[in-house]
């Protein structure tokens, strides 16, 4: 079976600046994969480089097979993948019913329709209101995005997400700045909606990645240095070494 | 605000003139610039015209009925200028005048004309003092439209004939603004100096977008480098000041041949470069003319309405007008329009003109005058500059003809 | 818009609100209609007709500034692009002796602005913001020039114009007289105000909001933010068209100041001084400035001077225009409070118009102090002299005096309007 | 108009030699005019990213004080002074004005810029009328400073070549080398942290704002004797700036040098030349008829001379939107 992302000694230089370092990567159909590392390790454009929200300088990524780098982020996105970002990105002066449908009409078929009444889609009102549903937002839903708290905005922001249905979800940091109990109930919300998905996540909460995912790559100066089983993972030296001598220093 | 003037002079008039007026007053409804950037030419037609009326009213109105000149703000906008005429209509006018911008004219021409086969019995008159674009006495001729300015065929007509007289003259330049106006003092030069002066050579054609160059440097090395002896420009506005002012900087020494350099602000762009008598301009008269009853007209002017009669033609406007009216005994617009038909008059600076009946064109003496330090017999300077228009050549009326292509529908 | 729209979203619509909304667009029709029998002058028909005109064209500019968060300053090339293709059409139609009416001429406008929308669009939209504007203000320039140029299309500065009534007729209308043309513009202007409010209830209306709210976050639910603008774009140049074809009809001229910068900017002036998040805020701004357009300039030379300080006072203090202002009440109004806020306003209103005076006497004053005595400045029947120190004094204290009280009751309104937010807030109006 | 006409052929290979070098010159000295105009445009725009489309009338407005200066104090104080004046307008316009509506953008704040443009040149003509003033060159530089084939070429220009020049050098210096630079460009970028280290953001853009209407106020001064100063004057020049800055690439300052020397020179040459299509390849068949392939064919590269600079406009938008020297996109 192909991988559902399979990243390819991926390089990414900004002027002189190397980011990336011969980053390899593969993530199996259905897996729930987290990808951790100290700050500023390259977390953020590993998923912007997978995402299309940039280009990488050399090296290819693959989803469901097919090449999607250097593809523009909505062609990616038409091909099945979605991400959500780290710092909350929803549609402030739309109402949070019109920021869920918003990312279900591409999905449902409905693209850049101009003759068709987008409350008369009773496809897309279902899904909407599903979705609603799922990340609890139903009592909140004419209310404008920007209103919202910041709890409610980051399972919005995961509501947009997995509108389209996407078969690969990417999640950046989704309990950020979350209370323990908002950080519990995100993990639920997470782990029920990417059910029978491929779930890549980025996360700085070890007790979120080691209890969400199947597996973890670490990501140490934009090369990974590891990637394994959650058990894998905590026996690994190189991890022990960079972690600990990251904090030893 | 004009308005209330007109309104304030309505109700003092009657009781100083001691006129028994008719029931109704002749409303003119006098459509141009009163905001914008034409508004300093706009105020001062206005006043121009106001004056005229209350001559008019203190000598009894116009058979018994009062003139009331009536202001419209058309922003030099042809559009607006619809609207305005629209409201000058509702508001029962029946005489229009306008004058800035050939636009403007013609797409009140079309407007008048139309409105007048669509309303029988409500007809409307266009005197027009001041647009002189060609095409408005020929392709695009009306019964109901009546000009008092020379056009621009016209003038370019009187200035050939004044200028295959001066051997001086051997290489000429044109340059003029890219648009309909200049385009046809463009070509109207070309062909008349071609046929009177063979051996002058035209040593340049220049078009530039009309208002919106900044600095006619460029221009005046070209001018230099073509050996022009003498240039002949249509250019007004900011156009004939900056082209004169960049010629002044560069040293450039010709004559320059202009319609309008006598416009607002080219008195004091010429005083500024020093450019003594070599600036001429064509006019239907001004104020140094010699003659002396337009020179005391001249000076009763200036004295109250505090600036030079730009517009001695509107003086023939209104009085023809009246002249009209009184021969027709009817201020009826249509029997108005048909008495001035071939209407001979005595024009304000002396000599006869007349209204050609084919083409409503008023045909009259065109003079040419140099702008420059003044001669002890010309007490009017311009802009308070101290230099004032002095006369180089007049033309009379039959030296200052041009044919027509116009077939007019009457009704 | 969205606010409006929000609750259509509802599934279930209640029959009470359905009833208003088709009762609002009633309404607006009959008016329409009616209009005419009560002002029935030659004068008022030619302002309704502009109205109607500037209206259509004011909601095709909120496609792009209000929908799609587009700022153009060349909206007026589709306008007046729309006008020439009306006019050459019509006068190809007369020669030609085409059985096509006048009523469907507006159509052809339209597909001349939408024509140029979809030429030039493309490289246009590639960017949003500051990039547009500025792509936008060249664009304008360079085809404002260019039509003095190809005199042969545009017919230099005169213009090309046509007669309406030498077209087939239908329903035996001439279209002669004013009142037949704005009833056709009324017909038109129906038409486009339903067909512009339904295009953003559609899908792409959807995403063109998404995409003024955050184009980056639009590429990541499938859509081309480009894509997107274009389409908006290509509407809005159509829409443009017809107000212009509509211009040309009335006119029966179409020229070169219809492209200009002039046109562009009181199209802006409009939309933004009516409000760009509301539907109907267009709507308003285009009959306001419409309206002191006339009306201004009859009474002031330096009408632009107020143009410019309403819309600077707009741009401060009411970034929603007047339909802004209007829809901070609704809350107020469903939840019952709106009452204890009245009182504020009422007494607000005293020394607010005294400062209104005080600014309009100053600048009348300064306006007209070269013509001294013989032109007064009229303020509620009170004739003031330019001249006269006592004008001046009046001003200033107008002015000073004014200000200083309505700040106090400006600020009485903040507490009374903060008190009236709480209790909408708690009774679950506003959130 | 005549179509096609055949243009006489008098120019020989030593005017043309001539022509070139005046033209040069001619457009170097009008490039410098166009960037003493944007140099503050451009300072506000890369410091605050506000682009101020009310630019323009304060170089009006500098035109206009200065003429009143001048016949009050003379050339030279009102030289200093109109600008102060000009920058203390421009500051008191950032801190009522902008300050507001910085929270709602910076398209709210252009359209303020926008409404104010309109303002200013009603109050300008409404204090000094619409007509054009006697505003005159000092009589200190009002001679020719040299003379290139029998073309004089006015000391006042050099003057302003020379004003210009170190205008932008000036600004470099300040804003690359000097501590003054660095916390205007760091409150740019992290407002609450150059907050944090003791600086009075607010009062910095304040600043900024001025100095920049005080550039447009030292352009409408020098500027306004050499060219028109009427009421009209940022209507007919402002569109221009804005190509200049865009170009040049927003907020660049040697970008804005840079395309007002190209700008200058571009359209000098444009109308020195007298070539059309119709010149190249000949005439179109007459028999066609007045077309729009006509009008284009038989259009002058000196006809179009005003509208290149928007053509250039256009263009580099569409190959590099962030023009010449510029960082950013918007």
């Amino acid at each position: 079976m192909t991988a559902a992302i399979e990243v390819r000694a991926v390089e990414k230089r900004f002027g002189n600046v190397g980011i990336i370092h011969d980053l390899n990567l593969s993530v199996a159909q259905g897996e729930r994969h987290a990808i951790i590392g100290p700050n500023g390790a390259g977390k953020s454009t590993t998923f912007n480089l997978i995402s299309g929200h940039i280009e990488p300088t050399s090296g290819e990524v693959r989803l469901n097979g097919q090449v999607i780098s250097g593809l523009r982020p909505f062609e990616i996105n038409r091909r099945g993948l979605s991400r959500s970002f780290q710092v909350t990105n929803v549609f402030a002066r739309m109402t949070v019913w019109e920021n869920v449908r918003c990312a279900v009409l591409w999905a449902t078929g409905h693209r850049y329709a101009f003759w068709k009444n987008v409350d008369h889609l009773p496809e897309v009102r279902e899904r909407t209101a599903r979705i609603l549903e799922d990340i609890h937002l139903t009592h909140r839903r004419d209310v404008p995005a920007g209103l919202l708290t910041y709890a409610e905005q980051r399972e919005l922001e995961i509501g947009i997400t997995i509108a389209s249905g996407a078969t690969v979800v990417m999640l950046d940091e989704p309990t950020a700045g979350m209370s323990h109990a908002e950080t519990e109930r995100a993990v639920s919300l997470i782990r029920r909606l990417t059910e029978g998905r491929t779930l890549v996540i980025v996360e700085h909460d070890m007790s979120v990645v080691f209890g969400l995912a199947d597996r973890i790559s670490v990501l140490v100066y934009g090369h990974i240095i590891a990637s394994g089983t959650p058990e894998e993972i905590r026996r690994d030296p190189k991890v022990k070494e960079a972690y600990l001598g990251e904090e030893a220093h | 605000m004009m308005r209330k003037l007109t309104l304030a002079i309505a109700v003092i008039a009657p009781m100083l003139g001691h006129v028994a007026w008719a029931e109704d007053a002749i409303k003119i409804g006098y459509i141009d610039p009163l905001s914008g950037g034409g508004a300093s030419v706009g105020e001062g037609g206005l006043k121009t015209f106001q004056y005229l009326a209350d001559e008019i009213n203190a000598k009894g109105g116009i058979l018994g009925h009062k003139v009331e000149i009536v202001p419209f703000d058309n922003k030099t906008n042809p559009q607006e200028t619809l609207v305005q005429a629209q409201k000058a209509i509702d508001g029962g006018v029946r005489y229009v005048t306008q004058g800035n911008g050939s636009s403007v004219g013609l797409a009140l021409e079309d407007f008048v004309t139309k409105h007048n086969t669509r309303n029988p019995g409500k007809e409307v008159l266009y005197f027009n003092y001041a647009a002189v674009d060609p095409a408005m006495t020929n392709e695009k001729c009306s019964f109901w439209h009546f000009r008092w300015d020379a056009s621009s065929d016209i003038k370019m007509e009187a200035l050939t004939n004044y200028m295959k007289g001066i051997a001086s003259i051997k290489k000429v330049y044109l340059i003029n603004q890219d648009y309909s106006f200049g385009q046809s003092v463009r070509s109207d030069a070309r062909k008349m100096l071609t046929a009177k002066r063979p051996d002058i050579q035209i040593v340049g054609d220049e078009l530039h977008p009309l208002l919106k160059v900044t600095d006619f440097s460029p221009y005046i090395a070209k001018i230099k480098a073509s050996g022009a002896d003498s240039v002949v420009t249509g250019n007004w506005g900011q156009d004939i000041a900056l082209l004169l002012k960049a010629a002044a900087d560069a040293g450039l020494k010709v004559n320059w041949y202009t319609y309008y350099a006598g416009g607002a602000g080219g008195p004091t762009a010429i005083k500024q470069t020093g450019l003594d008598h070599q600036v001429f301009q064509i006019t239907e008269g001004f104020a140094n003319s010699g003659n002396q009853v337009a020179m005391d007209y001249e000076k009763a002017f200036r004295a109250k309405v505090n600036m030079s009669l730009w517009y001695p033609r509107a003086v023939n406007e209104m009085r023809m007008f009246k002249a009209a009216a009184e021969k027709a005994n009817s201020i009826d617009p249509v029997k108005v329009a048909g008495a001035l038909e071939d209407l001979k008059f005595e024009v304000l600076d002396g000599g006869t003109g007349f209204m050609r009946k084919d083409d409503h064109q008023f045909f009259q003496p065109i003079y040419i005058s140099s702008f420059g330090k003044l001669a002890a017999n010309e007490p009017f300077d311009e802009e308070n500059t101290g230099w004032g228009w002095h006369l180089v050549s007049k033309i009379d009326t039959p030296q200052a003809m041009v044919s027509t292509t116009c077939k007019m529908t009457r009704p | 818009m969205t606010a409006a729209t929000t609750s259509a979203s509802n599934a279930a619509k209640p029959a009470g609100e359905n009833l208003r909304f088709y009762g609002v667009w009633l309404t607006g029709v009959i008016m329409l209609i009616v209009l005419p029998l009560v002002f029935s002058s030659g004068g008022s028909l030619t302002s309704f007709s502009l109205i109607g005109i500037a209206i259509v064209f004011a909601l095709s500019y909120n496609i792009l500034l209000g929908q799609t968060g587009l700022l153009s300053f060349g909206h007026a090339v589709h306008y007046g692009l729309g006008g020439f293709a009306a006019c050459h059409m019509m006068n190809a139609v007369v020669s030609h002796g085409w059985p096509i009416p006048l009523p469907f001429i507006p159509l052809v406008g339209g597909l001349g602005g939408l024509v140029f929308a979809m030429i030039i669009g493309w490289v246009m939209t590639k960017r949003a913001g500051t990039v547009f504007a500025m792509i936008s203000l060249g664009i304008g320039e360079l085809v404002a020039s260019s039509s003095l140029i190809l005199r042969s299309v545009f017919g230099g500065e005169a213009g090309i114009t046509t007669d309406r009534t030498a077209l087939p007729r239908m329903f035996g209308w001439t279209f002669g007289p004013q009142l037949q043309v704005y009833y056709l513009i009324a017909f038109w202007l129906v038409i486009s105000t339903v067909a512009m409010y339904a295009l953003t209830r559609t899908p792409l209306g959807r995403i063109s909001n998404a995409v003024r709210d955050n184009p980056e976050r639009v590429q990541f639910i499938g859509y081309d933010p480009h894509v997107v603008r274009y389409f908006a774009y290509c509407f809005a140049g159509f829409f443009a068209g017809i107000a212009g074809g509509l211009a040309a009809i009335s006119f029966e001229i179409a020229n070169s100041a219809y492209l200009g910068a002039i046109q562009s900017g009181l199209v802006l002036f409009a939309t933004f001084i009516g409000g760009t998040a509301y539907f109907f805020g267009p709507i308003l701004g285009a009959i306001l400035v419409t309206y002191l357009q006339l009306g201004l300039t009859d009474v002031t030379s330096v009408w632009q001077l107020y143009f410019g300080i309403i819309f600077i006072g707009i741009v401060m203090f009411s970034p929603g225009g007047i339909a802004g202002l209007l829809m901070m009440h609704r809350p107020l109004v469903r939840a019952g409070s709106l009452w204890s806020v009245i009182p504020s306003y009422l007494v607000a209103i005293v020394p607010t118009v005294a400062l209104a005076c005080g600014v309009i006497l100053t600048i009348e004053t300064i306006a007209r102090y070269p013509d001294g005595e013989r032109n007064p400045v009229n303020l509620f029947g009170v004739a003031f002299n330019p001249g006269s120190p006592a004008t001046w004094i009046a001003a200033a204290v107008l002015v000073i005096g004014g200000f200083f009280v309505a700040r106090l009751t400006w600020m009485r309104i903040a507490d009374a309007w903060d008190r009236a937010a709480t209790v909408a807030r708690d009774r679950g109006h506003l959130i | 108009m005549v179509a096609g006409a055949t243009r006489p052929r008098i120019f020989h290979e030593c005017t043309v030699l001539e022509l070139i070098v005046i033209s040069t010159l001619n457009g170097v000295l009008f490039g410098m005019l166009l960037f003493l105009l944007s140099s503050g445009l451009t300072v506000i725009f890369s410091m605050m990213g506000v682009l101020n489309f009310a630019h323009a009338s304060f170089y009006m407005l500098g035109a206009f004080f200065g003429f009143q200066l001048t016949k009050w104090i003379g050339f030279w104080p009102a030289l200093v002074v109109a600008p102060l004046l000009v920058g203390a307008i421009g500051m008191a316009v950032e801190r009522y004005g902008l300050r507001n509506t910085h929270k709602h953008g910076h398209v709210a704040e252009l359209l303020l810029t926008f409404g104010l443009a309109f303002a200013i040149e009603e109050i300008v003509s409404m204090i000094w009328g619409r007509s054009p003033l006697d505003y005159r060159v000092p009589a200190l530089l009002d001679f020719p400073a040299f003379t290139v084939f029998s073309t004089n070429y006015p000391a006042y220009k050099i003057f302003m070549l020379a004003v210009s020049v170190a205008i932008f050098v000036a600004l470099l210096i300040v804003l690359k080398r000097t501590r003054v630079g660095l916390i205007v460009q760091a409150a740019l970028t992290h407002p609450h942290m150059v907050a944090h280290l003791g600086h009075n953001v607010g009062r910095v853009f304040m600043v900024v704002f001025g100095v920049g209407s005080a550039l447009a106020g030292l352009a409408g001064v020098i500027a306004g004797p050499a060219l028109v100063t009427q009421s009209d004057m940022a209507a007919s020049l402002g569109p221009i700036l804005f190509v200049v800055i865009v170009f040049g690439g927003l907020g660049s300052l040697p970008g804005a040098f840079i395309a007002s020397l190209v700008i200058g020179l571009v359209q000098t040459f444009a109308v020195a030349l007298n070539g059309s299509l119709a010149s190249a390849f000949g005439p179109l068949d007459p028999s066609a008829g007045p077309s729009a392939l006509a009008d284009i064919w038989n259009v002058t590269i000196a006809q179009v001379a005003p509208i290149v600079p928007y053509l250039l406009l256009v263009i580099i938008l569409i190959v590099r939107p962030m023009g010449l020297m510029g960082t950013r996109e918007s």
